[in-house]
C-alpha cells in the first residue's frame, strides 16, 4: 500500500509585474508518494521549476505563493518551509558549476550541511562527508579539495552528496542533467535512482527530456503553461497519453532509431503562450488540432485524476 | 603559485620602471632647469657650467638611468621655490600624512564594510534604505565641503576641535607622531573624518552590491535550499565571497586617500606631502612635483601588489592558476 | 519616439519621482546656465557694474551704504552672488560635459579596440588603464594641470586654463569607459551576430562601428552619468584648490574658495550658496545615474 | 568530386603562457589539438551530421568550414575550390563566402538586438550586392519571411518580439538572403523546446527540397540526427571515430564510443 509524503494542494504562485498579476503556477493539485520518483515535464516557462521552489520555500521576490496548501506527512508545511528545508526536504539544481560555493572545499560545505541539521561532533560528521562521497563514487580522500578541481559530472556527484548527507525524505531534482554530456547524464541519473531507492527516499524529477523522464521516473506530471496537464503512471501516460498536448509531445519527439529517417517529425504548431496572454478556456486550445467551442470558453477539469481535458470528459 | 608571484612582481618593477620614466619626463622637460636655478639674467658661461654639471648635455637614457640611480638613494634634487633638497621636505612632512590616512583608512574600512554587509543584508529594512540614501549625498558632497562644513561646526560654532593643523606633534628622531599628545589626537578627529567620509560611503556602497551580487549566486540558493542558518549563508558563505572583489577595490582606495589627503591638507593646513604638492603645482615647483608623483606611485604599487597577494590567499581558483583575476 | 513612450524604461522613469525631480533639477540647471546672460540681473565681470560700497550685503537685506538689496547677497567686491552663481554653474557645467564628452570618445574608442581586435594592442591600451586606475583621477588631473602649467608660458596661463581644465579631468577620467567597453565588447564579440556579420565579409571598423557599438552604449549612458557628478566635483575641487579656474572666470569651487575666507568672520552666505547650488547640481546628476544603472541593469535591485 | 570535402583537417589552439614566463618556468608549449586529422565529403543536396559531446571538436570543424576560423593543416573545399586560396582575390573570395552560410546555436544571440529584423535580412543582400535598391531588397526581405513561415509585418518588429523558434526562422531566412549553397547548422534546434524543435527541423527539411541545399548539420543530440541526416560523423576528442549512413550508424555500429552514445541517449520505451 502506498503512503502519501507530499501533497500540494490547489498551488497558486503568483508574479506581479506591470502588465498585471502572472500565474506562474496555477491550481495545481498533485501528491508525491513515499519512494517513488515523480517526473514533472514541461516546456520552458511550463511552471515545473517554480513549484519545486514553492514546495522547498524558495520562490525569490517578487513571486510568491498565493493559494494554496503544501502538506507534508500529514502536516501542513507551507507557512514555515524553513523547519524541513534541508532536514526532511533538499534539492539539487541544474547547474553544477554556480551550485557549489568556490571558496570553500567541499568537505567543508559537507561537514557544515550535516552539523546543521544532526546531532553529531565535528569528526563523526566529517566520516559521515567521506562515506557520502564514496557513496557517490569519489574518492574520500578528495573530500578536502575545492570544487574547481573536479569535471561538471563529478561535481554533481557531490551536489547530490550533499543533497543526500541528512537522509531527507524528499530530494527535489530540478533538470539535474542538462548540463551535462548524455554519457555523463545517464551515469548521474543512474546514480541519483540508485541511492534514493536503496534508502526509500522520493524524488520529484523535474525536467525538459521526455526520455530522461521515461527512464528515471514511476509517475509522471505534464504541466502546461503553469497547469497540471496529465498525470499518471509512467507505463500509463507514456503509451497510452491522454491529453492531446502529451500526445503531441510524444510525437514530436525523435527517436533515437534509423526509420524516423527522412518521414516529417510531427509538430505542434505555435508555441506556449506567455502567461500574460493566456486564452480564455483550456490554454492549449489554440494550438490543439480537436479543440471544439467548449475548450475556448471554460477551463476543463481534471478528468478521472487522470488529464485535465474536455475531450476526455466528453468520452466517459 | 610562485608563478604568479613572480609575474605580478615583474609586472610591479616594470610600472614602478613607468611610473620613473614619467617622473624623469616631467623633471627634465617640464619648465627650464637652468632657467630656475639660475634666473634669466645669468651669463652664458655659468649657464654652459650648469648645463654640463647637471649632465643635461647626455644621452638621454644616460640621465634617465642617473636619475632612476639618484632616486633610489633618496636625492631628488631641490626645490625651486624654497631651496631645500626635495627628499629632506619629503622625510620631515611624511609623518603627518601617513597617520591622517592611516586613521581615516581603519575608520572607512571598519565602518564600510560593516554598513554594506548591513544593507544588503536587511535591503528593504527602513534603517538601511536610509544609510544607503544618506550615503548618495556622502558621494555628491564633494570632500572639501565636507571639511569646510566639519571647521564650521565644531571649530568655529561648537569650538570643540581645532580648525587647522596637527596640534603637538612628539618628535621620535626619525618620526614625529600626533598620536601622544590630546591636542595631537583631537586634532585628528576633524580631517580624519574628512578623508575617510567620501571612501567609507563608496566602500559600503560597494560591499552592499557585491554582496547583493553574491547572494543571487546558486550556490547560495542551494546553501539555503540545504537548510543552513541564515547566519551560516550570510557570514559563512556569502561574506568571504563578498570580500574578494572588495579587498581589491579598498585597496585602490587606500591610494586615494592618499591623493585626497591633499584636499584635506589644503582646507585644515595639515603640514603633510600633500600640502607640500598643491603648493609645488601653484608654484610650479618642478622638482618636487617629480618626487611626489615617484613617491605615490611606489606606494600604490606596494598597495596594489599587496591587495594582488591577498587575493591569492583567498581564492582557491588562482592558486592553482585556473582562473585569471577578471578584467586583468 | 512612439516606441520610447511605450518603453519598460519610460515606465520607470515615470514611476520614480526621485528620477523625475533630479532631471528637472538638472535640466533647469542646465537651461539657467546656457541663459545665464539672460537671467542673471547683473554681470559679475563687468567692473563698471561693481559698487565696492556694497560689499558683503547680507541676502535680501538693503546695503546699509547704498540702500541696494540682492536676493543671495553680494561678496567682498559688491558682486551680486545670485549672478555670480549663474555664471559659475555655467564654467562648471561647461567644464564637466566637455570633460566628459572628451573621456567618453576617448574611453569608448580604446575600448571598442581592446575588446575587438585584442592582441598586443589589447594588451597596450589595458596596461596603461590598469596604471592609470592605480592613480586616483584626481591626483592625474592635477599632475595633467601642472605639467600643462609648467609647459604654458605664464602670460597664457590664464588664459588657457579652462581648455587646460577640461583636458586634464577629461583624460583623468576615460579608464572607467574603456574598461567597460571592452568588457562588453569582449561579451558581444563572441555572440552569434558577429560571426554572422563576419560571415557576410564585413570588416572590422564596419562590425564595430554597425553591430557592437550600438549593443554596448547603455552601460556608457550610465558611466558618463556618474562620471559628469565626478567631473564637477573634481572641477570644484580643483578650482577650490586655486589649480583649476581662474578668479576672472570663476566657476563654483572659486566661488567656494572664495567664501571660505570669509566663514570665521559671519558673512556666511558667500559660502553657503555656491556650495548649496554644487550640491544640489552633484546629487541630482547622481540620484539620476543610480537610478539609471538600477534601471538598465535590473539584477542589481 | 563532391560539393563539401574536408581533407585531413586539424586544428591545434595554443594555450600557453607567455613567451617570458615559457621562458623563465622553462615549460614546454602546451598544444590543444582540437581537431585532428578529420576527412569526410558531403553530396551536394544532403545532409552530413556531425555528431559528438562537449569538446569533442564539432564548432570548431563547423567554424572551420564557414572561414570563421583557419585550419592549422588540412583543406577545405567547396565546389572545387579551396577555401583556404591565399591567392584568392576579395570579390572571389566575397563571392565564395556568399555560397556558404549558418544557422547558429542561440535564438538569442545570433540577432542583433538593436537592428530590426528588415534590416537584419537586408544587410547579406547588400554585402553581397545581391539586389539593389531598398525597395527591392524591402520586398526581397517580405518573401524571405514568407519562406519560413512568418508575414512580411514582422519585416519591422525588433528580435525580442519574436519567441525563440520564431527567432530561428529569422535566423535561417538571414541565411537564406544571400542565396547559399552549403549551410552549416550548429546545433540549431539545442536552446529550443521539444514541440518547437519540430517545426524548425521540418522548416530546414522542406528548404532543403525546395532549394537543393547542402546541409552540414553539428548536433550532440542523435535523435535530432536520425531523423535530419543521410550520413553521419562520429566525433571524440577531435578525432572522426567512425563515418556510415544514417541508418548503419544506429543498426550496427562499429565502434564502442559509437555504440556507447546510442545506449545512454534516453529513449521513450518501457522495459524497466
Amino acid at each position: 500500500m502506498t503512503e502519501t509524503l507530499l501533497e500540494l494542494k490547489g498551488l497558486e504562485v503568483t508574479f506581479k509585474t506591470r502588465r498585471g498579476v502572472l500565474k506562474a503556477v496555477d491550481d495545481l493539485s498533485l501528491t508525491v508518494n513515499k519512494g517513488e520518483i515523480l517526473g514533472i515535464v514541461g516546456e520552458s516557462g511550463a511552471g515545473k521549476s517554480m513549484t519545486g521552489a514553492a514546495i522547498i520555500g524558495l520562490i525569490d521576490p517578487p513571486g510568491r505563493v498565493s493559494k494554496g496548501e503544501i502538506w507534508f506527512e500529514q502536516e501542513r508545511m507551507d507557512e514555515h518551509p524553513q523547519q524541513l528545508r534541508g532536514k526532511q526536504i533538499s534539492m539539487v539544481f541544474q547547474d553544477p558549476l554556480t551550485s557549489l560555493n568556490p571558496l570553500r572545499t567541499v568537505g567543508d560545505q559537507l561537514v557544515e550541511t550535516i552539523l546543521a541539521h544532526m546531532y553529531v561532533t565535528k569528526a563523526q560528521a566529517r566520516q559521515r562527508a567521506q562515506d557520502g562521497l564514496a557513496e557517490v563514487g569519489i574518492d574520500p580522500d578528495r573530500i578536502n579539495a575545492y570544487p574547481h578541481a573536479f569535471s561538471g559530472g563529478m561535481r554533481q556527484r557531490v551536489v547530490i552528496a550533499l543533497a543526500l548527507a541528512t537522509e531527507p525524505k524528499l530530494v527535489i531534482a530540478d533538470e539535474p542533467t542538462t548540463a551535462l554530456d548524455v554519457s555523463v547524464q545517464a551515469q548521474v541519473l543512474d546514480l541519483l535512482k540508485k541511492l534514493c531507492r536503496e534508502r526509500g527516499t522520493s524524488v520529484i524529477l523535474i525536467t525538459h527530456d521526455m526520455g530522461v523522464m521515461a527512464q528515471t521516473s514511476d509517475r509522471i506530471a505534464v504541466m502546461y503553461a503553469g497547469r497540471l496537464a496529465e498525470i499518471g503512471d509512467t507505463r500509463e501516460v507514456l503509451s497510452n497519453p491522454q491529453h492531446p498536448y502529451t500526445q503531441g509531445l510524444m510525437a514530436s519527439t525523435p527517436s533515437v532509431d534509423a526509420k524516423s529517417f527522412g518521414s516529417e517529425l510531427f509538430q505542434i504548431p505555435g508555441a506556449m503562450p506567455k502567461l500574460d496572454a493566456l486564452p480564455p478556456g483550456c490554454a492549449f486550445n489554440p494550438r490543439c488540432s480537436q479543440a471544439h467551442e467548449r475548450c475556448r470558453t471554460s477551463r476543463p477539469p481534471m478528468v478521472s485524476g487522470r488529464a485535465a481535458c474536455w475531450l476526455m470528459e466528453d468520452a466517459s | 603559485m610562485l608563478l604568479i608571484i613572480l609575474r605580478r612582481l615583474g609586472q610591479s618593477i616594470f610600472v614602478l620602471f613607468l611610473v620613473a620614466f614619467i617622473s624623469f619626463m616631467i623633471f627634465r622637460y617640464v619648465g627650464n632647469p637652468v632657467d630656475n636655478l639660475l634666473g634669466q639674467e645669468a651669463t652664458t658661461e655659468r649657464r654652459e657650467a650648469l648645463i654640463e654639471s647637471l649632465g643635461l648635455n647626455d644621452p638621454l637614457h644616460v640621465q634617465y638611468f642617473d636619475f632612476v640611480v639618484r632616486a633610489l638613494q633618496f636625492d631628488f634634487g631641490v626645490s625651486y621655490r624654497t631651496g631645500m633638497p626635495v627628499a629632506e621636505m619629503i622625510v620631515q612632512r611624511l609623518p603627518a600624512t601617513i597617520e591622517l590616512a592611516l586613521v581615516s583608512a581603519v575608520f572607512a574600512i571598519l565602518l564600510g564594510v560593516v554598513a554594506g554587509v548591513y544593507t544588503a543584508i536587511n535591503r528593504r529594512g527602513f534603517i538601511a534604505n536610509a544609510i544607503l540614501s544618506s550615503s548618495l549625498i556622502g558621494v555628491s558632497l564633494p570632500t572639501f565641503l565636507i571639511g569646510v562644513l566639519l571647521i564650521w561646526i565644531f571649530a568655529v560654532e561648537l569650538k570643540w576641535l581645532p580648525s587647522f593643523g596637527r596640534g603637538t606633534a612628539v618628535d621620535l628622531g626619525f618620526w614625529s607622531t600626533g598620536f601622544l599628545t590630546i591636542s595631537g589626537l583631537k586634532s585628528l578627529i576633524l580631517p580624519g573624518i574628512m578623508l575617510g567620509l567620501y571612501q567609507m560611503t563608496l566602500i559600503m556602497r560597494l560591499t552592499r552590491a557585491e554582496m547583493l551580487e553574491v547572494l543571487r549566486q546558486d550556490y547560495i540558493k542551494f546553501a539555503k535550499a540545504r537548510g543552513l542558518p541564515d547566519r551560516t549563508v550570510y557570514f559563512g558563505h556569502a561574506l568571504k565571497n563578498t570580500l574578494v572583489p572588495v579587498i581589491t577595490i579598498a585597496g585602490l582606495q587606500l591610494g586615494s586617500i592618499v591623493a585626497f589627503a591633499i584636499i584635506t591638507e589644503t582646507v585644515f593646513q595639515w603640514p603633510g606631502v600633500g600640502l607640500m604638492f598643491i603648493n609645488a603645482v601653484y608654484f610650479v615647483d618642478i622638482p618636487v612635483m617629480s618626487a611626489y608623483l615617484l613617491l605615490v606611485g611606489t606606494l600604490f604599487v606596494l598597495i596594489n601588489l599587496i591587495v594582488d597577494l591577498l587575493y591569492l590567499l583567498i581564492d582557491p581558483r588562482l592558486r592553482d592558476g585556473q582562473l585569471r583575476r577578471a578584467g586583468s | 519616439m512612439q516606441r520610447f513612450l511605450q518603453s519598460d524604461f519610460f515606465y520607470a522613469f515615470t514611476r520614480s519621482p526621485l528620477a523625475m525631480v533630479s532631471l528637472l533639477v538638472v535640466v533647469l540647471m542646465v537651461l539657467s546656465a546656457v541663459f545665464a546672460n539672460f537671467i542673471a540681473p547683473t554681470n559679475p565681470f563687468d567692473p563698471a557694474s561693481l559698487n565696492l560700497m556694497n560689499g558683503f550685503t547680507p541676502p535680501m537685506e538693503a546695503n546699509m551704504f547704498t540702500g541696494e538689496s540682492f536676493l543671495l547677497g553680494t561678496d567682498d567686491q559688491g558682486r551680486d552672488l545670485f549672478s555670480a552663481i549663474l555664471f559659475g554653474l555655467r564654467v562648471s557645467l561647461f567644464v564637466g560635459i566637455m570633460a566628459v564628452g572628451l573621456a567618453m570618445v576617448l574611453g569608448v574608442l580604446l575600448g571598442l579596440i581592446a575588446g575587438y581586435v585584442g592582441g598586443w594592442l589589447d594588451t597596450l591600451i589595458m596596461r596603461l588603464a590598469d596604471i592609470q586606475m592605480t592613480f586616483p583621477s584626481i591626483l592625474i588631473a592635477m599632475l595633467i594641470f601642472g605639467v600643462a602649467r609648467g609647459l604654458l608660458p605664464p602670460e597664457l596661463r590664464e588664459e588657457m586654463a579652462i581648455t587646460v581644465l577640461i583636458l586634464s579631468i577629461g583624460l583623468s577620467e576615460w579608464v572607467n569607459f574603456a574598461r567597460t567597453v571592452r568588457g562588453s565588447t569582449m561579451v558581444e564579440k563572441e555572440k552569434e551576430y558577429v560571426a554572422a556579420a563576419r560571415l557576410i565579409g564585413l570588416n572590422r571598423w564596419q562590425i564595430m562601428l554597425r553591430h557592437i557599438l550600438p549593443n554596448v552604449l547603455g552601460p556608457v549612458l550610465v558611466i558618463a552619468t556618474i562620471t559628469l557628478a565626478l567631473a564637477i566635483i573634481a572641477e570644484a575641487t580643483l578650482s577650490f584648490l586655486g589649480v583649476g579656474a581662474p578668479r576672472t572666470e570663476p566657476s563654483l569651487g572659486t566661488l567656494i574658495r572664495i567664501g571660505q575666507d570669509f566663514l570665521f568672520s559671519g558673512e556666511w552666505w558667500i559660502l553657503l550658496f555656491p556650495a548649496l547650488t554644487l550640491l544640489a547640481l552633484a546629487l541630482s546628476v547622481n540620484l539620476f545615474g543610480d537610478w539609471l544603472r538600477d534601471t538598465l541593469n535590473p539584477r542589481l535591485r | 568530386m563532391s560539393f563539401v570535402v574536408a581533407k585531413d583537417l586539424c586544428r591545434t589552439f595554443d594555450l600557453s603562457d607567455p613567451w617570458i614566463v615559457r621562458k623563465l618556468t622553462m615549460r614546454p608549449k602546451r598544444l590543444l589539438q582540437a581537431v585532428d586529422r578529420v576527412n569526410f565529403s558531403i553530396e551536394r543536396g544532403t545532409t552530413y551530421a556531425l555528431v559528438g559531446e562537449s569538446g569533442s571538436g564539432k564548432s570548431t570543424i563547423a567554424n572551420m568550414v564557414v572561414g570563421l576560423l583557419k585550419p592549422s593543416a588540412g583543406s577545405i573545399t567547396i565546389d572545387g575550390q579551396n577555401l583556404g586560396d591565399a591567392s584568392m582575390s576579395r570579390p572571389d573570395q566575397q563571392r565564395l563566402r556568399r555560397r556558404i552560410q549558418m544557422v547558429f546555436q542561440s535564438p538569442y544571440a545570433s540577432l542583433n538586438p538593436r537592428w530590426k529584423v528588415g534590416d537584419i535580412l537586408c544587410e547579406p543582400m547588400r554585402a553581397f550586392k545581391l539586389i539593389e535598391g531598398s525597395e527591392a531588397q524591402r520586398r526581397r526581405a517580405a518573401e524571405l519571411l514568407e519562406q519560413v513561415g512568418l508575414s512580411d509585418s514582422d519585416a519591422s518588429k525588433y528580435p525580442h518580439e519574436f519567441s525563440g523558434g520564431q527567432r530561428q526562422r529569422i535566423s535561417i531566412a538571414r541565411a537564406l538572403a544571400s542565396q547559399p549553397e552549403v549551410i552549416i547548422c550548429d546545433e540549431p534546434t539545442s536552446a529550443l523546446d521539444v514541440s518547437v524543435q519540430a517545426q524548425v527541423l521540418n522548416l530546414l527539411k522542406s528548404l532543403q527540397k525546395e532549394f537543393g541545399l547542402t546541409y552540414l548539420f553539428i548536433t550532440h543530440d542523435l535523435a535530432v540526427v536520425s531523423t535530419m541526416a543521410n550520413k553521419i560523423g562520429v566525433l571524440n576528442q577531435g578525432v572522426l571515430v567512425e563515418e556510415q549512413d544514417t541508418e548503419g550508424l544506429f543498426s550496427t555500429p562499429r565502434e564502442d564510443y559509437t555504440k556507447m552514445l546510442i545506449s545512454s541517449a534516453p529513449k521513450i520505451e518501457f522495459g524497466s
